[in-house]
């Protein structure tokens, strides 16, 4: 499990908020770091894609959506999906158990952020100095190099060893976990990603009276069997309709 | 060094480079290097700040041949910026353009660069966040998801291919129309209220119809209560169905939506109650 | 069927329009007068309740919205849903020739209810005396005294005779009705329903174009087979689409 | 009696007892005489007048100790009267108020208490039949249908259930906002032109869409006609159903709304049709 | 076949555009020119009318709403519609193949009704004579002598040409194509439809955005599996509420 | 003859023969002349003008017993005329009227006549055509073709006999009703703006929703490309399906439109290009 705790851990590195080599954060950590990709990707090492597929998308319900506005990281997508993928994958536990697993190493991950974002602070003053003189070179290195070194202490080592040293205890753990246990975990799971609706929810329900979409969006899948691209289909529709009838007399027409 | 003379002394009417040599290609070395590295050296202080800087190098280098001047050039935009690092591209063409135009030789303080970032930062961060970064993504995400759930191998792939060519696209567009706009960006039709507002609009139709549809395929939730009466046993659970399928995911995101946004009970506390309430339902056998 | 007879009647009694016990009109009449419930009470006084819910709720359906706005009353759905339940369970015929036993027995027994509402302006002068003399105790009489004395004659005596009389005859008919006649019934009980319907519909449709929502309820049921919570459900989004569309520029969001 | 003497004299200044101990709970106690007894001695000369002022008593006595003055006030009372059960109540809690008003020494003459009744009984009856007797009723009624109809005893009991809560809450919330108002009933937000016209709107939307369905799950209507063409036979029935399932009960449906409504055609010759239609479609073997 | 041929191709002459006989353009062209109808009569023809109907209806899937503004035909619907059938029922090919036919029959037929406005403004100027001296037998002739020979020159004689002559060939020649080619008809006959569609969308679309209306009707066959008449209803709802909606205030209620 | 003497003294004054004595029935038999006859003699010349003057001689027989003045009117109407067959003959109903009054007595010049014509014949066609004969013939003729598909021989029977009573129905209405209004044709309600607005905007919905549903089920495309990876085979289809049936037909319609309407390519270019598409994807085995 060495390689492959050193694969993943890497990937929790590249597609971490602050690292740039896959495309900064809006393509790093809006693909690499969404659990559903997280989760493809640790398939792939672990020689599963179906399932760590299955299990990146069932943990990303969780966070659709998440954003971090101002720095504000209310949990860490990024460690949820690698580390609770993996250690769910080597562990053989159901996706709605790994959904459980992920909760509690999202929170712990932001803590990661926390530390980058302050001890950056430190950096930014050397940077003034740098700037101020335009020694290009340096002040570069306050960007490229001395913040790297630090994302890459901070996201590749605690993964790896969560991984590498986690993953045995946690097989022993699981042995010894009680059935009552796992489907409380399982409950929980199902549970969750409601959690990450009404985020969203809040969001985007300007007014009450618009709610009525998700009522829609709900009763097509769950009452029609509609597949979600045809749900979205139809709420291009009903987005359409309403907008060709709330505009007033005599606007333009598109 | 000599030219740094001749530059001061050209500085009072026209500069020493000439500032039309700034091609789009220029501005797109900008845009990379901000889609890049803007995270980068993210801190609680300044925020964005160095890589706003430093993003801003190919065409301050090109303006500013003297060390002093580039020095100036750097330091001014040493100072807090922090917006969507898509959608918020538009503003940093807009501070190139502006610089151009200090450079040919136009009166421009600093305080004028800080009052157009604060005055742009915080709405394109607020458009890009809720709409962009989230709404986008979700709806994106969702299809992925679905495909991914049926072992759909396009469904990952799928997202971050269309993901990735909508940044692209928006950062490397939006930072050369910023740059061509320069200071009167936001009275470009794109940025007008009522685009922005018909896109609310209809991105959050949209975006609600298919949180309604995630929430009945994600949401699981069911009851195991049963009881008899006259020999006959019933299951709530079957009830339910007859009722509506999957009507308890329905109830609880309500409950949560009402709670979070209605209530403002804060996401943490949410989730705390989740996991008690899964777990002491599913002790008392209620799940 | 003695025993039977008299419950079934005296429930005719209690859930009625006039009869104060079980919390009068906006109850007793709204809750035990409607023939679901009186359908589920006959049930279980002749011990299989699942058969006398299913014909309750079939006769119910001639009778839903059923108002009786200033009194003007057009069917007594208490009398047709306790007295045709009870005969069609005797006799075991089915919910559809239920409803056609139901429907003359629904005319008939508005009778009672003229009869009550025409003696009791008799009481009505009477109280008129004690009202103004303060005599509280007989102006009370008026009101609960002569009045159930009436309402108990008028309700449980036909009734409890129409069972207990009728139900042999009843069966006897039956046993010598053609199979014609038969689907003759049971024809009819599948249209009656629909009169319900309309009087409803008359009742909401305010402007033709509003029918569209009639339309699409029943597209919503017959063609998608969605449970009628989940085309309620559906008639809230859509309600709440209507007013958000609805609501004019600069009107107050909700 | 003494008592009545001191009283009288006390009229003209101020009342024997303190109207303002009339409390909550008295008027509770006018909620639930009304609620329970409105109709019970309901008769077509002055329909609920009886009911309404024996309601009335738990205030009347507490303020009218003198059997006189009791009489005048329960004689005021004993005029028509008529408004729905529920939605009434507000009404009664006001005329209350206006007694307690009245006890207080303010110049209230009968006609008044006859102008505010008559003003507001016929408005509230046609709200009360019309929303919620009818179509508030029809759509819980029909979910219970639809349970009971799959066996299920939650239809019957939710049904009972939910409506008695409803009557019941709103009867005591009812009568204790028309007391706080008092004469000013019909100027509080609930009962504004605007929130009358929203919410009769929204319910009969809501309203129709669940008479649809439940005109597609109970009425029934099919035909038998057959026909063979080139010895191959031909179910008109199937080809009903390639159109739509439910076809016949559509149209049934629409047409009897359409006589009735648009032709005022009356229910009772409308019941008569049908039977004949009925009929006469089974005995030539088309139904 | 003679005989068969005589007929299908009278027919072609009776449902053209300018026979008068089954009741002019407007009900001649438009419901006996149709494909739907053409087929159904082959069909009854050739004795097979199952058959028939489908390959007409499906050749008409590319007809659909298609008109002759000015006098302008885009493709002779009338002869797609009996002689494709007719060919394809005498070589016995699926309906994909049978529209993959008509599409060039379909070109080639509007040459005929050039060929017949163009000669016609002959026969016009006769007719100004004659109505000039009021010669009323002479110029009735110019309107239902002269140019009803002429039409049933243009058109009997090419269908029923290509029918007695054609089919044989037709087998032939179908018998010596491979496999490969039918499959390419098929994919082109199951495209075709397309464009008939397109072309009513045009006609109907005048702002973007009701499209919508077009997405829902497609999902309602495609996800819902809904038949067509209830997407009509559906449809009708749709048009009532976008009705209703968009009265402004004050306006009367329809 | 004495006739012709005695017809054209009264001229100056009045007409021969009473006016007044042109009939409904007359006015039938304009109507169905015109019906079955309109397109007989269509000329690239002058179009439908035979059938419209031809169509009149039941009125103009009546009006003008005089040779001279019947070849006068005759001619008077063998110029250009040209509408849509069915919903253009309120306008030959109206012409008819016209003539009335002018053999009354009543000066109207030739000019008027052409003018009337030429004012209301265009935007008459401009609705036939695409209201009626485009729109409302598709929808009748998609429920046809949908029970066709199924076998139903009520599929063609029910969409003839439809089509035939709405056209005879409009024909007769329509040309009794032009009649009776004359000149004035174009005040009354049902060819008010608002009226036809109206039309055009709840037809074009429920065109556009039944459109939507017939290219779901007339369109056919599906993929045959397959690919493997770890010795799994993904069929493409498969995928497409996922995402929603007829997910290929429903991008080409859209395609073809957009071609079509937004960038006016025309429709024999389209043909020729769906036919190389279809024929190169089926080769290359894409399809
Ligand atoms: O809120 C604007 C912006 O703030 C920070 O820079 C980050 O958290 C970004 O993710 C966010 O978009
Ligand atoms: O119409 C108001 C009212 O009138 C009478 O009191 C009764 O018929 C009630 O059911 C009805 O609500
Ligand atoms: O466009 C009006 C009219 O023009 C010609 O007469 C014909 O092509 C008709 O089909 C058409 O309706």
């Amino acid at each position: 499990m060495l390689w492959e705790s050193i694969f993943i851990a890497f990937f929790a590195y590249l597609g971490w908020i602050a690292t740039p080599w896959l495309g900064g954060q809006a393509i790093a950590w809006y693909v690499f770091g969404r659990p559903l990709i997280a989760g493809t990707v640790v398939g792939f090492i672990l020689g599963d894609v179906q399932t760590g597929m299955v299990i990146g998308a069932t943990i990303n319900a969780l966070y659709i959506g998440a954003i971090t506005p101002g720095g504000a990281m209310a949990a860490d997508m990024n460690f949820a999906g690698y580390i609770a993928t993996a250690l769910a994958m080597m562990t053989k536990v159901s996706p709605e158990v790994a959904v459980s697993m992920a909760v509690p190493l999202g929170l712990i991950g932001t803590f990661t952020w926390q530390a980058f974002a302050t001890i950056n602070a430190f950096f930014a003053h050397l940077a003034d100095r740098y700037a101020k003189e335009a020694q290009l070179g340096k002040f570069t290195f306050m960007l490229l190099g001395a913040p790297q070194i630090l994302a890459f202490i901070l996201r590749f080592v605690p993964a790896f060893l969560v991984l590498y040293l986690g993953a045995p205890i946690a097989e022993q753990v699981l042995k010894l976990i009680p059935d009552w246990f796992t489907h409380v975990l399982t409950v929980v799971g199902g549970l969750l990603p409601a959690l990450g609706m009404a985020v969203l929810l809040k969001m985007l329900v300007r007014e009450t009276s618009i709610l009525a979409y998700f009522i829609l969006g709900f009763l097509a899948v769950a009452a029609l069997k509609l597949p979600i691209f045809a749900v979205a289909l139809a709420g291009v529709a009903l987005a359409l309709i309403s907008f060709s009838l709330g505009r007033k007399e005599g606007e333009a027409h598109v | 060094m000599s030219n740094s003379v001749t530059q001061i002394q050209k500085a009072d009417t026209q500069p020493y480079v000439n500032p039309e040599t700034i091609t789009k290609k220029d501005i797109r070395s900008v845009a990379l290097r901000w889609l890049f590295f803007n995270t980068s050296a993210w801190n609680w202080e300044r925020m964005q700040h160095i890589a706003f800087a430093w993003s801003l190098l190919p065409v301050l280098k090109k303006l500013y041949k003297d060390k002093k001047q580039l020095g100036e050039a750097l330091s001014r935009h040493m100072v807090f910026f922090n917006s969507e690092p898509t959608i918020g591209t538009p503003l940093i063409g807009a501070i190139a353009a502006m610089e151009v135009e200090k450079a040919k030789g136009e009166e421009i303080p600093d305080d004028v660069f800080n009052a157009v970032k604060s005055g742009l930062m915080g709405p394109l961060a607020a458009l890009g966040d809720s709409l962009f970064a989230s709404t986008v993504n979700a709806l994106l995400l969702s299809f992925g998801m679905g495909l991914a759930m049926e072992q759909n191998l396009l469904g990952p792939v799928g997202f971050a291919v269309v993901w990735i060519m909508i940044t692209l696209g928006f950062v490397l567009w939006g930072t050369q129309i910023g740059f061509q706009k320069g200071i009167n960006l936001m009275d470009t039709e794109a940025f007008s209220e009522k685009t922005i507002t018909t896109t609310t609009n209809i991105l959050s139709i949209l975006g609600l119809t298919v949180i309604g549809g995630l929430s009945a395929s994600f949401v699981n939730l069911t009851t195991t209560v049963t009881w008899s009466f006259n020999d006959k046993a019933t299951e709530l659970q079957v009830i339910l169905d007859g009722l509506m399928p999957k009507f308890l995911p329905f109830l609880l995101v309500l409950a949560l939506w009402y709670l979070h946004d209605r209530k403002n009970v804060s996401v943490m506390k949410l989730l705390l109650y989740l996991v008690i309430f899964g777990a002491v339902g599913s002790l008392l056998h209620v799940f």
